[in-house]
């Protein structure tokens, strides 16, 4: 454990990540939530993958079941009324559904480490944020009492949370929203995990305080070389960090690309009107916002046409009949869109069809 | 043997507060003193007047009662030893009489001392007593339960305004009894063991006792006749049926005797209409609109079948009567004995001749009055069986009858702001037991003087609830004061109940016995109404 | 505002296949609260006893007509026949005819006196929770009440208006006057302190705000956006209310503050009964059951009321 | 249209012609203390010095933005402004009518004027109320109408943000948040009022649906000539909506400026640090870009530095900066600045 | 949090003066009187004699004031006589005196607390013990069979009354299976191993009787709030740490959802000392309550006044804790 000492902890390096065999895998996966007005098909095929080292941005809208998607990763979606109906999820190519309750703890916090939305609710208001940091420490590490004391102070030290031994002792509601998300991260950190899932870990908080957390984030991707999966719907901080990007719509992914190519050329309408609608502070400054009409579907049933259609300016009829399936175009960016040439080849190869 | 059969448990489900009679008139605190304090006579099972800590009971005849009634002299029996081991002298007892005739004291027993004009130890033995008005009965001081000797250099310094803060010598009064108090809570429980100075050197065969409180009767039974836990339960007020099926299972059993405890019902002769505001049930609010018409009180009596209320609420507890005075059987008359038969014919007879109509409604009305009653009593759940008995046998003759049932600490409790005693008797008739202490009963019958009817002006005290008046009556009772030999004395008490009968301000219904639930392996007791009933206690033993 | 507009139609386009049930679903906010109300299968259960119960209590005195206050002491401690469907007391009435002469008495008395607690523990944490300076004082005023004796008060109160109400109301609503009002005033404290508390916490929400900054005044304030929202404490105070008062009606009795002794009511029935348990079981046994069953049966209703009332439920 | 080279609240097309320049909101030396109390007497012992002496003007029919950190002070500057708390000192004159004097019945005919839309647009809606009454209630308050007129100025205000009509019995829980939005933004217009606080309408809502609202504001304001205080700390949305903006720091305003002046050349460090912060959606920018890194956070407002309270973190302070406080002064161009070294 | 407490406790006084002032109201308005429970072959005279020197010849008034100093000057003093061994003045002190047993209401208390607190305390410890592992699983597994049956258990146990649960025991334990004793032995002293069973099953019935009762309440409260608690992020944030399932239930979910039960707890406490009246009426238990409801069936008004007033110290005390203890256990309520 030679994080206290400062040397690097690499266990790969980040260069070049595409060579390596993805830490995580998500495949096909299909997730249902039974509600009293019925089942919520809230993912319907979702798969990406992530290699050690690499930072996956994953955007979309609200709803759009990002969370849901990163909560089935560790089985961590209330059942019910969740009901994962297709898939799987592999860790290091280990089925992370069939793992006894022992192997999934040791999964959770242990080698993959979380970052939740909202640091306000987040911690838990009566216990110290010492004893919420050393809870994985001891439960995964095995650590005495003293040691992960002494560790969690390290860990806040890393997460740049001044005085750290002093705070150990505080309680969450004393620390302001930027430090109690550091101190979430240094929960997610505390194990040394192989993967690390953020989901929306800056939504809540102030552009100077986000502006600090990604910092945090680079400087700490590249020292220990874990793998992060991002959620956001903050494309700004996606073009700061991400290595890849998967725009999610409707329990779909519907564009995979590495970051510069999609910012370059979105090549789903969803992916290009998102990145349409924010403003910047810099550059010109358009008369009106772009907008995209409607609302993302409530799905009752598994889409079978595209779920973007009716809010898309260039829907034919093709996409009101038949969903398309993502396709790479051999550059390693995938769309899923009726209009993209490999899409319709894919779907003619009977491939991906989902 | 002393102590040879171990402990007896006995339950009270009143709990004694205080064990010195003279500081609490409650049965339970005097019966719980009885143990250790004694008198200097008591009365046996049957009534009969027994020398307890004396030789023999003065009398005119044997001189210990003077010719002109005014004086009376006891001999104590040599040799009576205090369970400290000190020598019971005269002293004490002319201390004891001191300490409760202190005005300051707020001596509960008082009444036992009335007229006492002065206590003296002639000697060390011997007591005399001098009255200031002739005395045909001088049996007050020091006879009974309710009034026992006390040890003078105990009390010394607890008399007058002091009394209340001695709760040492309260809680634990050294007696001649066959017990000493060997640990009490008050309210709770008392334990006693066996007095190592009793006279009866092989009594008491219980080493000690524990007496209990707390709790309900029908609980109290259940641990006596069900669970065997205890011994001996007190005054089992208890419907008959419940008691039975205890009995049936054979571990103990109900005994009862009857004393002079009469419940009845008390009319009301003055009017109880709430418009009257402050004159209401007082003489000067006028008579009552109808109850003052003996027909119809006579027909209220008729219409009864105490035969039934006795078996409804009383079984062996209860005997039907028709007097306000049943006992001693000297005293009973049997003038009235035409209410033991019920006869609802009889009755309406009665009301039709009175000129009492029955309405559409089926009540009888007469002149715009109708007979509609109000019906009080205490709360307890005999009483509001017999209160439903009595509505409806009443109903039978067009009477119609509202219920009230008042807690005991308020229908009982003195408080002359409360409307709800049984002294206000802001009611039409109320029903309640009665009794008198001892054998003679020339101070009970003298509570149905004029002079004692309660009002505003005398505060409401007064025990002559039915707001009765008649100068008869009060010459009787004068004339009974200067009687002295019993027979004639039983002639007078029996017109004077006979007078209360006619005129219906008083209805009897049952004469009602104490009662008790002993375990079948308790030996050695005959059930005393006229005295406390533990006074036997030193010959209590248990069966191999 | 060209492309505003055209965001309406698309914005609904997703919807359209819900906006015409919506449609229907909100014709009438009432069906709305019953439709809710009756997919909850508790809810209807505890309906349905309830209405049961209040049927057998209403009506079933005309069918089964004997008179609760009649006594037949030839007939004493009967068990079940077809003459005492449920057996006799030890005065020979009927045990039928009582429990449902009782069970209209103690279903009034419950109600009542447990709508009056409420409302009076409602009234009183809502002032305490809304209005800093009454706050004090009205808890203060709540810890007397939960200090004071209530035995001796009760008597009090039974000295200074018996009476009174027996003049003006007759001596059986006079009464019911009187439990009502005491069993009233004596257990609404619970319910206030629970009440402040949320109330404490509602009236810093934002929507508490919103209702401010147009002008409403504080009343409306409490009418429109504070009472609605605490409905679900309230509920389940209600709920233990009735069982409560039932129980405490048969109490007063004994202080002779109840109705008078021969006129049955439900908890009076169970008490009289307990000590004839061993002898006529069912004298226990009915009354008991039929206490039980109304405050399960209540408290089902407001579990299910709680769910109708609150559209974020019933939405779903 | 382009807006840039024009006057920003002269540009709004239909407004009024002429009330461009016209101050329609005067805020003077506002301040908002929270007392602290403490010891046995709950004497008190201190204050958080929320909003501690702000003086700014809005213009008729223009938007002023207000930005800063979180715990700044905006939203106690935008409630003290209607009311909605107690002020502690200072003056605010909407139309020449000195609202903190209001009192009662004046202040409540007052709030017919002033209206405020919500930060969260599902706590700020009332969630056993359906749309129609929560929309009247403003109505209610203020205006006796008829059934049938309240019916039709509610639909009148769906329609006018864009909302069918035939929603008007549903409840908040129903709707998504941009349309949770649209009830709060035509709840304040129910009294057609002249000036709306807008606390952070947009910060709980989806980006894409933010433009939604964003457009909507814009609309209206076109329409109905209203002026916004525009309170976000979403730097490019003010960018897009305000024509002038405040940006606040631990109780006080920093730098008051136009948009294309302020986005453009920041002056006071903490505005400089604040822009550099916002990340751009461009990977090649984002990856050139230079950014002032504040460290820390925002020090306590009950205890604020002595001096300049932004020296704690400034990346430029000196020894001056913990002796002075700095002037809210006006520079050359227009623009209002509180630091030493801003020219 | 200690200027806190001290400054409620500050205006307690007063508070507790106005009460202890109408509770004495109260008391002399109702209707009970001292005499009630004597024989009626006491005459009236003699009773009005009694009344007399009680001391209920005196106004109102006075009455108050001589309670008030007894109480609150003489009764303290005493106390620290006891237990300084100091003597203060010539302890002449008149101190309350109960009018049923002429005994100081002090002495009484102290001689009923034990076994008050014994059973009705254990009986609230039971109603914990028992409320709280049902109320955390019926909120784990809500509408499962569990769930149902806990509601059910708890509305039955709330709308049946302790004298009949009471009465059920015994005829259950005592009569038919001679199990248990139905009679509590107040003068038993625990000496050893024979007489701690006598204590233990003396008190199985009454203990449970109450603690039935007290834990179908707390059941529900429990439940709510435990309700509350499970849906919440940090419960998610536990999990995802890896914590088993015991510890992300019983450390983080129960932690905050004891938080509003154990106020409930404590602000319910001051009824463990004013005793359970018809419990111990049953079994005899005759502590406080018994003590209490005796007194004020002999219209003994120094013990009731007395008692009653303890009482309401208690609850304004337990309030404070309640609120004091919120405090502690949710760090983020601070009272300064
Ligand atoms: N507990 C649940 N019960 C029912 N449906 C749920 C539940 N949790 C999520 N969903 C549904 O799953 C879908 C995806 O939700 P998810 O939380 O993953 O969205 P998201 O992309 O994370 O959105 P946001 O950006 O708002 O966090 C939503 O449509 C939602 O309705
Ligand atoms: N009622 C109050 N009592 C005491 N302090 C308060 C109160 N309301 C706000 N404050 C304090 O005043 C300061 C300013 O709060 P305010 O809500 O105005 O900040 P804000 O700029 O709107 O922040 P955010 O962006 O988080 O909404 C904060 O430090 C806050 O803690
Ligand atoms: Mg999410
Ligand atoms: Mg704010
Ligand atoms: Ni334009």
């Amino acid at each position: 454990m030679p994080l206290a000492d400062g040397a690097p902890l690499s266990r790969a390096p980040a260069a070049d990540p595409a060579g390596e065999a993805p830490v995580l895998e998500v495949d096909r996966l299909e997730v249902v939530f039974d509600t009293r007005g019925g089942a919520v098909h809230a993912i319907n095929g979702v798969s990406f993958s992530v290699r050690p080292g690499e930072l996956l941005g994953v955007v979309g809208e609200s709803g759009s079941g990002k969370s849901v998607t990163m909560m089935s990763a560790l089985d961590l979606l209330p059942s019910p009324p969740a009901r994962r109906t297709g898939g799987a999820i592999r860790y290091q190519g280990r089925d992370v559904s069939s793992m006894g309750p022992k192997a999934l703890r040791k999964l959770r916090g242990g080698d993959i480490g979380f970052v939740f939305q909202d640091p306000m609710t987040s911690l838990n208001p009566v216990f110290t944020v010492g004893y919420q940091i050393c809870e994985p420490l001891r439960a995964h590490l095995g650590l005495s009492r003293k040691q992960a004391r002494k560790r969690a102070a390290e860990l806040l030290a890393m997460v740049g949370i001044p005085s750290p031994e002093a705070r150990l002792d505080d309680y969450p509601h004393q620390f302001s929203g930027g430090m109690r998300q550091r101190v979430m991260v240094a929960i997610a950190l505390s194990c040394e995990p192989r993967v690390i899932i953020a989901d929306e870990p800056t939504t809540a908080l102030d552009v100077t305080i986000q502006a600090q957390i990604l910092d945090l984030v680079r400087d700490l991707r590249h020292r220990t070389g874990a793998a992060i999966v991002w959620v956001t719907h903050d494309l700004g901080v996606i073009a700061g960090i991400a290595d890849r990007v998967a725009v999610m719509y409707a329990g779909q992914i519907v564009e995979e690309a590495p970051v510069a190519a999609i910012f370059a050329g979105p090549r789903h309408p969803y992916a290009a009107a998102l990145l349409e609608t924010i403003p910047d502070v810099e550059g010109e400054r358009p008369e009106r916002l772009t907008t995209i009409p409607g609302q993302p579907p409530i799905l009752r049933a598994p889409p079978a046409a595209c779920a973007f259609a009716p809010r898309c300016a260039h829907a034919f009829d093709r996409c009101h009949a038949q969903n398309p399936p993502l396709a790479d175009d051999g550059t390693g960016h995938k769309a899923a869109c009726w209009l993209r040439p490999e899409t319709v080849a894919a779907a003619e190869a009977g491939e991906g069809a989902r | 043997e002393r102590g040879a059969d171990g402990q007896v448990n006995i339950i009270y489900w009143q709990a004694v507060s205080i064990l010195n009679p003279y500081l609490s008139g409650g049965t339970k605190d005097v019966e719980g003193a009885s143990l250790v304090l004694e008198p200097l006579a008591r009365y046996d099972e049957t009534g009969t007047m027994v020398p307890w800590l004396v030789e023999e009971i003065p009398t005119v005849e044997n001189g210990g009662v003077s010719e002109d009634l005014m004086s009376i002299t006891w001999k104590l029996k040599p040799g009576l030893k205090w369970s400290d081991g000190s020598d019971v002298t005269a002293a004490d007892a002319v201390f004891t009489a001191d300490y409760c005739m202190d005005e300051t004291g707020g001596c509960q027993q008082v009444a036992n001392y009335a007229d006492v004009a002065s206590v003296e130890a002639v000697d060390d033995l011997t007591i005399k007593i001098t009255f200031t008005v002739p005395k045909p009965v001088p049996y007050g001081p020091f006879v009974g339960a309710q009034s026992p000797i006390l040890q003078a250099a105990q009390f010394a310094d607890c008399k007058g305004a002091k009394a209340p803060e001695c709760t040492d010598a309260n809680f634990g009064p050294i007696g001649t009894g066959p017990y000493v108090v060997a640990e009490f809570k008050p309210n709770d429980v008392v334990v006693y063991e066996a007095n190592p100075h009793y006279r009866e050197a092989d009594k008491p065969a219980f080493g000690s006792v524990l007496l209990k409180g707390g709790g309900d009767a029908v609980s109290a039974a259940r641990s006596v006749m069900e669970t065997g836990e205890f011994d001996y339960a007190w005054n089992m007020q208890v419907e008959p049926e419940i008691l039975a099926q205890m009995e049936a299972r054979g571990i103990g059993k109900v005994i009862s005797a009857y004393g002079t405890s009469v419940e009845r019902f008390e009319v009301n002769m003055t009017n109880p209409d709430p418009d009257l505001g402050d004159l209401r049930s007082t003489v000067e609010g006028g008579p009552h609109p109808f109850l003052t018409d003996p027909k119809v009180t006579r027909a209220l009596s008729m219409a009864i079948d105490r035969e039934i209320l006795v078996e409804a609420g009383y079984g062996a507890a209860g005997q039907v009567t028709c007097n306000v005075l049943p006992a001693p059987d000297l005293f009973n008359s049997t003038a009235n004995d035409w209410c033991k038969t019920p006869d609802v014919d009889g009755a309406n007879a009665l009301l039709d001749e009175a000129g009492w109509v029955v309405g559409s409604d089926g009540v009888r009305e007469k002149d715009g009055v109708k007979l509609s009653l109000l019906y009080q009593t205490s709360t307890n759940s005999v009483r509001q069986g017999t209160q439903a008995l009595i509505k409806q046998m009443w109903q039978e003759i067009g009477v119609e009858t509202e219920l009230r049932n008042i807690s005991g600490s308020v229908f009982f409790g003195g408080d002359p702001s409360s409307p709800d005693t049984f002294q206000k008797l802001y009611a039409d008739v109320e029903m309640f037991t009665n009794n008198f202490d001892g054998t003679d009963p020339e101070k009970y019958m003298a509570n149905w003087r004029c002079s004692e009817i309660p009002s505003p002006k005398n505060n409401w005290l007064g025990g002559n609830n039915p707001r009765f008046c008649s100068e008869e009556y009060d010459a009787l009772v004068q004339t009974l004061a200067g009687t002295a030999k019993i027979e004639e004395r039983a002639e007078i008490a029996k017109q004077l109940n006979d007078m209360l009968m006619e005129s219906g301000a008083i209805i009897p219904l049952i004469h009602r016995g104490r009662v008790a639930a002993m375990a079948n392996t308790i030996e050695g007791h005959a059930m005393n109404p006229w005295d406390s009933e533990l006074w036997d206690i030193a010959s209590w033993s248990r069966a191999k | 505002m060209t492309d505003a507009a055209a965001v309406r139609p698309d914005a609904d386009a997703a919807a359209a296949a819900d906006a015409a049930a919506a449609k229907r679903r909100h014709s009438s906010p009432w069906r709305d609260v019953w439709a809710q109300f009756s997919s909850h299968r508790g809810a209807l259960a505890g309906a349905a006893v309830f209405a049961f119960m209040l049927l057998v209590v209403l009506v079933g005195p005309f069918i089964h007509d004997v008179d609760p206050q009649k006594l037949d002491i030839r007939a004493k401690n009967q068990f079940m026949s077809w003459e005492h469907p449920l057996g006799t007391d030890n005065l020979g009435r009927d045990m039928l005819a009582q429990v449902m002469a009782g069970g209209q008495v103690s279903l009034a008395v419950g109600v009542t006196a447990m709508l009056l607690s409420v409302l009076l523990g409602t009234a009183i944490g809502v002032t305490a929770g809304f209005s800093r300076r009454l706050d004090g004082p009205m808890m203060r005023l709540t810890d007397l009440f939960l200090a004071l004796p209530l035995l001796p008060l009760l008597l009090v109160i039974i000295m200074l208006f018996r009476d009174t109400l027996r003049q003006a109301f007759g001596p059986e609503s006079g009464i019911f006057i009187l439990i009502v009002f005491v069993i009233g005033i004596t257990s609404w404290m619970q319910t206030a302190r629970i009440v402040r508390g949320d109330v404490l916490a509602l009236k810093e929400r934002e929507f508490v705000l919103a209702a401010r900054s147009v002008g409403a005044p504080g009343r409306r304030i409490i009418t429109r956006h504070i009472l609605p929202n605490v409905l679900s404490p309230i509920m389940v105070s209600a709920t233990l209310g009735v069982a409560n008062a039932i129980i405490t009606e048969s109490a007063l009795s004994f202080l002779g503050l109840g109705f008078p002794s021969d006129f049955p009511t439900w908890g009076r029935l169970l008490y009289d009964g307990a000590n004839f348990m061993t002898l006529t079981p069912d004298r226990v046994i009915w009354p008991g059951l039929a206490i039980s069953l109304t405050v399960l049966s209540v408290n089902y209703i407001g579990d299910g009321l709680r769910d109708a009332l609150d559209p974020r439920i019933r939405g779903r | 249209m382009s807006l840039d080279a024009m006057p920003p609240a002269a540009g709004a097309a239909p407004a009024p012609a002429g009330s461009g320049s016209r101050a329609l909101l005067k805020v003077e030396d506002l301040q908002v203390l929270f007392p602290i109390y403490k010891g046995l007497l709950r004497r008190q012992v201190g204050s958080v010095r929320a909003v501690d002496g702000l003086s700014f003007e809005v213009r008729k029919g223009e938007t002023l933005g207000l930005v800063g950190e979180s715990g700044c002070g905006k939203s106690t500057t935008g409630r003290a402004i209607l009311r909605l708390t107690d002020i502690t000192g200072g003056r605010v004159e909407l139309d020449g009518v000195d609202v903190a004097a209001l009192e009662g019945g004046e202040l409540r005919r007052m709030r017919r004027r002033m209206q405020m839309i919500f930060q969260d647009p599902h706590a700020s809606l009332n969630p056993r109320m359906t749309v129609a009454s929560i929309i009247a209630e403003p109505l209610d308050e203020h205006m006796a109408l008829g059934r049938k007129a309240r019916q039709a100025r509610v639909g009148e205000l769906m329609d006018a943000v864009g909302l069918r009509e035939d929603f008007a019995s549903r409840y908040p829980h129903e709707f998504s948040g941009g349309q949770r939005q649209r009830i709060g933004i035509a709840r304040a217009l129910a009294l057609d009022p002249d000036f709306i606080v807008c606390d952070e309408p947009i910060a709980a809502l989806d980006v894409s649906i933010q433009a939604q609202v964003v457009n909507l504001l814009e609309d209206l304001q076109k329409k109905l000539g209203l002026t916004y205080l525009f309170i976000s700390h979403d730097l490019s949305m003010v960018r897009h909506l305000a024509s002038r903006v405040a940006v606040m720091y631990l109780g006080k305003i920093v730098e008051l400026a136009t948009r294309e002046q302020l986005y453009a050349s920041p002056r006071h460090p903490y505005t400089q640090a604040l822009l550099s912060a916002v990340p751009s959606p461009d990977p090649a920018r984002e990856a050139s870009r230079e950014r002032v890194i504040l460290t820390g956070d925002v020090p306590s407002p009950a205890n604020p530095p002595s001096g300049c309270r932004f020296r704690t973190r400034c990346p430029v302070a000196q020894p001056r900066c913990a002796a002075e406080v700095p002037e809210f002064r006006k520079l050359e161009d227009g623009r209002q600045v509180a630091c030493h070294f801003a020219e | 949090m200690l200027t806190y407490t001290i400054r409620r406790l500050a205006f307690a006084v007063p508070t507790l003066l106005v009460i202890s002032f109408l509770i004495f109201g109260i008391l002399d308005l109702a209707p009970s009187d001292p005499t009630a429970q004597l024989p009626l072959t006491i005459p009236p005279e003699v009773r009005e004699k009694i009344r007399l020197s009680l001391g209920l010849g005196d106004p109102f008034i006075v009455r108050y004031f001589k309670w008030l100093v007894q109480f609150m000057v003489n009764e303290p003093l005493n106390i620290l006589e006891q237990w300084t061994g100091w003597t203060i003045g010539d302890g002449e002190r008149l101190r309350v005196l109960s009018w049923q047993t002429r005994s100081p209401v002090v002495d009484l208390i102290v001689q009923r607390m034990p076994q008050t607190l014994w059973v009705v305390g254990m009986s609230y410890v039971v109603g914990i013990v028992i409320a709280i592992p049902i109320g955390v699983i019926s909120a784990y597994r809500q509408y499962s069979w569990f769930d149902q049956f806990g509601t059910l258990f708890s509305m039955v146990g709330f709308s049946i009354p302790t004298f009949f649960t009471g009465l059920l025991f015994i005829v259950i334990f005592s009569v038919t299976l001679g199990w248990l004793p139905s009679i509590y032995d107040t003068t038993l002293v625990v000496e050893d191993w024979d007489s701690f069973v006598a204590q233990v099953k003396q008190m199985i019935m009454p203990t449970m009787v109450l603690g039935l009762y007290n834990a179908s309440q707390l059941s529900r409260f429990m439940r709510a709030s435990v309700l509350d608690n499970l849906n919440q992020d940090y419960v998610r944030t536990a999990r995802a740490k890896g914590m088993t399932e015991k510890v992300v239930l019983l450390i983080h979910v129960l932690r905050n959802s004891m938080i509003p039960v154990v106020t409930v707890i404590a602000l319910n406490l001051p009824q463990v000392f004013g005793g359970a009246i018809i419990t111990e009426q049953i079994f005899r238990v005759n502590g406080l309550g018994q003590l209490l409801i005796g007194a004020i069936e002999g219209g003994d008004i120094p013990t009731v006044q007395t008692l009653t007033f303890i009482f309401a110290v208690l609850i304004v005390v337990f309030n404070l804790i309640a609120d004091v203890l919120y405090g502690i256990l949710d760090p983020r309520i601070r009272y300064d």
